[in-house]
């Protein structure tokens, strides 16, 4: 336990900003449990942990969106009662969400003027505003078009609305919630970029992430917290990713998980020019061709927003091929429909495990027979049956081990990590031959992620042929036989996995083809 | 869940089919009486339930021995368990349903409770113990259609009706026959609104008449729309129903007024005295008209013709080929005294009479029967307009 | 939106339906506690006035019919509507739906030449498919073209009565209706028995109560009903996992609007035996019925008790009218008072409230 | 009957018969751009109706009795509000249950009004000038009051406020994204209860004119209706005030010529159409980037919560 004390100070700076023993409950769990935070003015602060550690919730604290159950809050010395965003605001707090708060139908300006209460009464200072944001967008390298509506713009260019807004409102103390999970490592360091302008303009920047190469890179200090509370306060410069992966899960991390290399099989599925649009009718999807082996695991690098989605959908078909095929034993997959493709032993791990994945509403049981309810197993004629489907429900909660109080409890109620494995035990019962993981254990804790991995590598190891979607590069790394990188619809090269490089990836990612980057 | 619930309705269906029928003993002539009314609108419209509650209250006040109890807006559908409280729990002796929508609940409660008494306002079905009765308009429009005629100047006359039934279409004639009396090029057009009571649709279809060029305004409709609107164009109307001189005392010219009192005091102490019983009603059927003062010519109580307009009137002459040379004031005062008098001396449907396709409907010397009257589907001649199931 | 901080709101975990009665018990005595004040001014004493309405809407025969008689249209719309609902289809269509389904009865009855036998059963299929087919309408533009469903269902409820209006006082007019806008009365053949001496056509009663029942076996049992729910509760899962949200959707709309059609047949061939102005014919029963479905929780079984409710409120309305002699218009105001306290309490049944003291 | 009688009669009457709708219709347009779905306009005209005439008649002021009809509205209008917003119930059921409340309590205090005639409604004004055009100086300028032309004046002002000004974008937010209006310190539930309310304000007013104005006097269920066709305007408008005149007069138009076409064409096809028009423009915009454009405000009946975006 490193001790705020024993962190040597150089020059006293004044404390930006103090939380005492924020308590936070909701129905289930405690989020915050007493925290204790301290910003110093101009610096960059990480807060670091794993998702569902408290992270973001403490932030909604501070940014009044939540009100703590207990503790207080000091600004500049003063304490503080925050109890709105619009209180927040007051106190020059500005807040960029994981998830961006922007209106799709209204221009760039709109959303950045909204909730202000400049010019006269009503009436707007269209031209003046204007002007401020195009000075604002010069000086931190945040060009965007003010006139655009939000729904035409890119990811990124939104996330840069989003930082606007905040400098817009003139902000000391900027809130980023985990803001590079969207973007490519060029616009990640453009992004630190700024944010380096901004400190030494005088902000100070809180930055939520559980990504141990950002902390490293880009903050002063770094606060982790572990389950609701701070486990610690250090300085960057004195300490290690392996210090604060150790302080971020309570114990130290295996970072390679044994996978035994052998020979893949024949080809399971072959995918060959494939086009595809996306939900706004833009090409997603450009001419996408590679191989899939048995016993391989093909993992998919990329940028969110790349075409990975479209092509997990494409292949699971929930989305119309606009051209191309993907040839599985010898049927073609773009002509099927989505059940089709179930009934063909295709497992599908789904992006989004709680949106998508399951029912929350429903119980267990129900959802581990989300798609198999129609075959005879479960049920007679047109009615289900009950005490087959808790007969599976069992076996299925013994062998993934999924903790739920009985097969009756409803999804909603389960821990991240047990929806995960109630998804994969859905999806891989009948050992299918093909699966398609999407970021498989995205804001899973530790623990769990190892167990999902594993359970892949077996699926891998017993000839199943793996289509692997993550933006969780080491994870990538880590389980793939081969790494295919994805750049605005189209492949940029595959890489086998001993000859894979973390910054030439990278490149990839952010459009450079694999013959450039000198593969 | 299930079964709880299928016992309750069980159980609701056993109460249903236990409950014998209570039925109260027959109504003895010189008993206090008690009467229930069936109300097809709300009382306190402007219009034909407001008229028959007006005469509900003249006869309480008049007979000591007489109890009512009314229910207002009974949708169709509803009349038959409104009968069954009336008689059931309020001990009702006579019931009066006062809409042609609620004849067939009616008779079929009066094949239920025999030995109660039925009054059906408009019907034609009667039973032993079911009476029908009316107070009829038509004379009145007749005289209505002769100021019209009269005062014209553009000779298109406006006539807002609520629904196609023969009464109204007897009313549309009689007032065409009138203004054509007096008037050989008098048109009267015709707008239909499809609802009893619909302020918005009848002045939106006055202001539509009015575009044809219609300078007055005659209308079958429970508020004083028309009247308003036709006031507003400075162009004169006639009152329907209920006084409506108080809407436009410079426009109103004339109008009709309903005093069903006249009919419910008669057939009451006529009960009262033991002549009406449940036995004898079979062919009892009231059709009054101004004779019997169940209807008044005006628009508005003791003013046949509002005074704004008697110089007027009195200015236009007609020639009569039986009265001769006579003003259009004299010739309705005249008319409504022949139409007044015990031995009537004149009805605005005596013969000849074409409809507008030019069919002769009466014959020269004949009138139109009481039936003729009641299933009158033609059209008279000058009436322009839709007119559904013209023959 | 800002909350202050002694008061406490959180999500409640499940809904038991203890919490469900209680809670909607205690909403209805509050409402009538209101609607107290209302008799007080017409110098009635409420505990009086709804002594009254209770024992006249259920303490005799004739309350009790009349209340029955309210019912059957409402347990029919409102058993259809809990599936559309359940599917996440909101339809307000109910009353159109009911429309269709007495003008294509009607339709059968007097224009048909059928064996006798046969007449009636043609006219509730016929009554179900013009229903059902009227539901479908707007489950095409939602499925197809994305066409929000309250407003689409609202509108051809319109185009439904405008229709009617049309075939009672033009084409279908009845030459014995002597020029009013009925249609003739229908065949003796074509008319639904009634319980002796009252207005229950029995037949349409049980047809509402077995598709109560079925209907909650079908939704909670089968593997349709399974689909149904799914795409209910979360259409992405259902999309992810193979269901059709257009077919399921597009089912239970014509199912939902079959129904509504059933009660149509019955308002027409039980009551009135004729067809006669949409404002007559149905006392904005498939209305009511979105209350009666929503009260329910969407629950086909719980229809059954709901539906009964407001056939006490809508029977209970005669006694305010005849009984009490008071204004007919309190009936209305009455049903909505105890709309907005059911409502107002919906919160209490999602929410925990609880008042929290802080020590400051 | 010449041709010039036709458009005159017309457009008289889309001005006398279009403002009621067309004042409801901009009132509901507001309601629905922040979100809220309110089918009780039926409910706050009448009420407005009978406030109005009663006001007028008591006081015999026609103006007092408008402000007064605006007034009720809006106070009816915030029982909607409290029940959407605050307690974030259904809204269909929650406007059908004001509807239900409106037509009830204004028939039980109505009842001893009717059958009166207003002695002074709103003045008929004649714009000079104006007045002088052949054919639309008749029609448009002439024997219409006040009120007429100032419903139409809003429609430019609301278009400004709506689409140019600080209030519009916080409405505009607040019904397509309320999370993120919240998140920028806009009170949701403050702007929603506005927006409601100020609908249920021009509802009143709506009302109000049709009982000091088009029809002076009271007749229980007077509206007949009208707020449902405003329901189907709002959408037909694509929620944009412009478009509300467009549709309001449209249908009131139309309403002319049923009556005037009645010898030839069955009203109630011609009264079916304004529904019928609804759903179609619906099938167009529901869907792709018209439904950005054009489309129904994304958070439309969806009540909001804090945390649950």
């Amino acid at each position: 336990m490193v001790d705020q004390a024993d962190a040597p100070v150089g020059v006293e700076v004044p404390a930006a900003l103090e939380m005492h023993g924020i308590v936070k409950r909701f129905p289930g769990v405690v989020a915050n449990d007493g925290v204790d935070l301290e910003i110093r003015k101009g610096e960059i602060h990480c807060l670091l942990g794993e998702n569902g550690a408290g992270k973001t919730t403490l932030m909604r604290i501070l940014y009044g969106l939540y009100q703590p159950d207990d503790g207080e809050i000091v600004l500049h010395g003063e304490p503080a009662r925050i109890t709105s965003p619009k209180a927040a605001l007051a106190h020059r707090i500005g807040m960029v969400h994981q998830h961006f708060h922007l209106v799709a139908t209204l221009s760039v300006q709109e959303n950045i003027v909204l909730g202000l209460s400049e010019g006269t009464g009503p009436f707007l200072r269209s031209r003046a505003t204007r002007a401020r944001i195009e000075r604002l967008a010069e000086e931190y390298g945040l060009q965007v078009d003010p006139a655009a509506k939000v729904w035409q713009l890119s990811v990124g260019q939104q996330q840069r609305v989003e930082i606007l807004k905040a400098l817009y409102r003139d902000a000391h103390i900027l809130i980023m919630d985990e803001p590079t999970s969207v973007l490519t490592p060029q616009e990640v360091d453009s992004l630190f970029g700024t944010l380096r302008t901004l400190v030494d303009d005088g902000l100070t920047i809180i930055f939520i992430t559980h990504k141990l190469d950002e902390v490293m890179e880009v903050s002063d200090r770094v606060t982790v917290l572990q389950k609701g509370k701070v486990v610690a306060t250090v300085n960057t410069a004195e300490t290690s990713k392996a210090e604060l992966a150790r302080l971020m899960v309570g114990r130290e991390v295996v970072f390679r998980l044994e996978k035994r290399t052998h020979e893949h099989g024949e080809v399971v599925l072959e995918v060959s020019d494939l086009h595809a649009s996306n939900d706004r009718g833009l090409p997603a999807l450009r001419g996408v061709s590679f191989d899939l082996h048995e016993s391989e695991i093909l993992g998919v690098a990329g940028v969110s927003g790349n075409g990975q989605h479209e092509l997990s959908e494409v292949l699971t078909g929930l989305r119309r091929a606009t051209k191309g095929s993907a040839i599985l034993e010898a049927k073609d997959l773009t002509g099927c429909s989505a059940r089709e493709i179930a009934d063909m032993g295709v497992a599908h791990v789904p992006t989004e495990r709680i949106r998508v994945g399951t029912v929350s509403s429903m119980s267990v049981r129900e959802n581990l027979i989300l798609k198999s309810y129609r075959s005879p197993e479960y049920s007679r004629w047109m009615l289900l049956d009950e005490k087959a489907a808790q007969r599976n429900a069992r076996e299925a909660m013994r062998e993934y081990e999924i903790s739920a109080p009985h097969d009756g409890t409803s999804a909603g109620n389960l821990s991240g990590g047990n929806i995960q494995r109630l998804v994969l035990a859905r999806e891989l019962c009948g050992s299918p031959r093909f699966i398609v993981a999407a970021h498989p254990t995205y804001g899973l804790d530790v623990g769990a992620t190892e167990q999902i991995r594993q359970v892949l590598l077996d699926q891998r190891d017993n000839g199943a042929g793996i289509l692997l979607i993550s933006e969780d590069l080491d994870e990538i790394m880590q389980l793939s036989d081969r790494i295919l990188v994805l750049y605005e619809g189209e492949v940029m090269g595959t890489v086998t996995c001993d000859e894979a490089n973390i910054d030439e990836i990278g490149l990839m990612m952010a459009g450079s083809r694999r013959e450039e980057v000198g593969l | 869940m299930t079964k709880r619930v299928l016992v309750v309705l069980g159980i609701l269906a056993l109460l249903v089919f236990g409950s014998a029928v209570a039925l109260a003993d027959e109504y003895v002539p010189g008993t206090p009486m008690k009467v229930g009314f069936v109300y097809v609108g709300p009382v306190t419209d402007y219009g034909w339930t407001a008229a028959h509650d007006q005469a509900r209250q003249i006869c309480v006040d008049t007979y000591p021995w007489l109890e009512t109890i009314y229910v207002e807006t009974v949708a169709e559908g509803e009349e038959g368990a409104t009968i069954d409280k009336f008689i059931n729990e309020e001990g009702c002796d006579v019931v009066i349903t006062t809409s042609f929508g609620f004849i067939w609940g009616t008779q079929e409660k009066a094949q239920q409770y025999t030995d109660k008494i039925f009054f059906h306002c408009t019907g034609f079905l009667r039973e032993p113990n079911m009476a029908t009765y009316m107070a009829d308009f038509y004379q009145i429009y007749y005289l209505n259609g002769l100021i019209a005629g009269a005062l014209t100047e553009t000779n298109k006359l406006g006539y807002i009706a609520a629904v196609p039934i023969p009464e109204l279409k007897r009313h549309i004639s009689a007032f065409a026959v009138g203004a054509r009396e007096v008037n050989a090029d008098a048109e009267v057009h015709v707008r239909w609104t499809n609802e009893w009571v619909d302020p918005i649709g009848a002045a939106a279809a006055t202001n539509a008449l009015i575009a044809e060029g219609c300078d007055g305004f005659a209308f079958t409709e429970d508020t004083a729309s028309v009247v308003q609107v036709a006031a507003e164009n400075e162009m004169f109307s006639f009152g329907h129903y209920s006084p409506m001189y108080v809407f436009s005392e410079e426009y109103c010219v004339s109008g009709q007024i309903a005093h069903w009192e006249e009919i419910y005091l008669d057939f009451f102490k006529k009960i009262y005295d033991g002549d009406y019983t449940a036995h004898n009603l079979k062919n009892v059927d009231y059709w009054w008209l101004l004779q019997e003062k169940a209807v008044e010519a005006g628009c508005d109580p003791g003013m046949v013709i509002n005074p704004a307009f008697e110089a007027e009137l009195k200015g236009i002459m007609h020639n009569d080929p039986l009265l001769g040379d006579i003003s259009v004031y004299d010739l309705v005062m005249t008319r409504l005294q022949q139409m007044s008098d015990p031995g009537i001396t004149f009805d605005p449907f005596e013969g000849p009479i074409y409809d507008r396709k030019g069919e002769l409907r009466v014959p020269a010397g004949c009138i139109l029967s009481f039936s003729e009257l009641t299933q009158m589907q033609w059209a008279a001649a000058g009436i322009v307009g839709a007119w559904p199931d013209e023959p | 939106m800002t909350r202050p901080n002694w008061l406490r709101i959180e999500r409640r975990e499940a809904l038991t339906p203890w919490v469900v009665f209680s809670v909607s018990f205690a909403a209805i005595v509050a409402a009538l506690l209101a609607a107290g004040i209302f008799f007080k001014g017409y110098g009635v004493s409420p505990v009086r006035a709804y002594g009254l309405i209770v024992s006249g809407a259920l303490g005799n025969k004739v309350g009790l019919a009349e209340t029955v008689r309210r019912t059957i249209p409402l347990l029919l719309c409102g058993v259809g509507l809990t599936i559309a609902f359940r599917a996440l289809f909101w339809n307000i269509g109910a009353e159109g739906q009911l429309l269709v389904g007495a003008m294509a009865a009607a339709g059968v009855a007097l224009f048909v030449p059928l064996p006798e036998v046969l007449r009636l059963p043609a006219m509730l299929v016929a009554g179900f498919i013009g229903g059902g087919l009227w539901a479908l309408l707007p489950a095409f533009l939602k499925v197809k073209l994305g066409v929000n469903d309250v407003i689409s269902t609202l509108m051809l409820n319109y185009i439904a009565a405008f229709v009617m209006q049309y075939l009672i006082q033009g084409p279908w007019k009845g030459p014995t209706a002597r020029g009013f806008a009925y249609t003739d009365k229908f065949p003796s053949s074509a008319i639904l028995a009634r319980i002796p001496g009252t207005p229950i056509h029995w037949l349409t009663l049980i047809l509402g109560v077995v598709a109560a029942v079925i209907a909650f076996i079908w939704v909670a049992r089968t593997r349709q009903g399974f689909e149904i729910r799914v795409v209910g509760e979360n259409p992405d899962a259902a999309r992810y996992a193979g269901i059709s949200q257009a077919k399921v959707i597009l089912v239970a709309m014509l199912v939902s609007g079959g129904l509504a059609g059933l009660a149509g047949v019955g308002e027409a061939a039980g009551i009135h035996r004729m067809l006669l102005a949409p404002v007559k014919l149905s006392a904005g029963y498939g209305y009511t019925a979105i209350i009666v479905a929503w009260l329910a929780r969407r629950n086909p079984l719980a229809v059954i008790v709901t539906s009964l409710l407001f056939g006490v409120i809508m029977a209970g309305g005669d006694v305010i009218k005849v009984t009490l002699g008071l204004p007919f218009q309190l009936v209305n105001v009455f049903n909505g008072l105890i709309l907005f306290f059911l409502i107002g309490s919906e919160i209490f049944m999602r929410y925990k409230v609880s008042i929290v003291w802080r020590r400051s | 009957m010449s041709w010039q009688s036709w458009v005159i009669s017309t457009f008289a009457f889309m001005l006398s018969y279009g403002t009621p709708l067309l004042l409801a219709t901009l009132g509901e347009i507001f309601a629905e751009r922040a979100g809220v779905l309110n089918l009780g306009i039926e409910g706050m005209m009448i009420m407005g109706a009978y406030s109005a005439f009663v006001t007028a008649y008591v006081t015999g002021n026609p103006w007092f009795g408008v402000l007064v009809a605006g007034a009720v509205g809006c106070g009816f209008s915030i029982i909607h509000a409290v029940a959407s917003i605050t307690l974030r119930a259904n809204q269909v059921v929650s406007g059908l249950a004001l509807t239900l409340l409106g037509l009830g309590l204004s028939g039980v205090l109505g009842r001893p009004w009717g059958g009166r005639p207003l002695p002074n409604t709103l003045p008929e004004i004649t714009i000079p000038g104006l007045s002088k055009i052949p054919i639309l100086g008749p029609s448009l300028f002439e024997g219409h009051s006040l009120l007429v032309y100032i419903a139409i004046l809003l429609v430019p002002v609301l278009w400004y406020v709506l689409f140019r000004t600080r209030i519009g974008i916080t409405i505009r937010s607040v019904g397509e994204d309320p999370a993120t209006a919240d998140s920028l310190g806009v009170s949701v539930s403050r702007v929603r209860y506005l927006s409601v309310a100020f609908g249920g304000l021009l509802a009143g007013v709506a009302g109000g004119y049709l009982s000091v104005s088009y029809y002076p006097a009271w007749t229980e269920g007077l509206t007949g209706g009208m707020g449902w066709i405003v329901v189907a305007l709002t959408i037909f408008a694509f929620w944009n005030p412009g478009m509300g005149l467009l549709g309001s007069f449209l249908f009131a138009a139309l309403y002319h010529l049923s009556f005037r076409l009645q010898p030839w064409v069955a009203p109630e096809l011609l009264r079916a159409l304004p529904y019928l028009f609804a759903i179609l423009v619906l099938a167009f915009v529901s869907r792709g980037t018209l439904q950005r454009k054009a489309g129904a405000p994304s958070a439309l009946t969806i009540p909001y919560t804090r945390g649950q975006d």
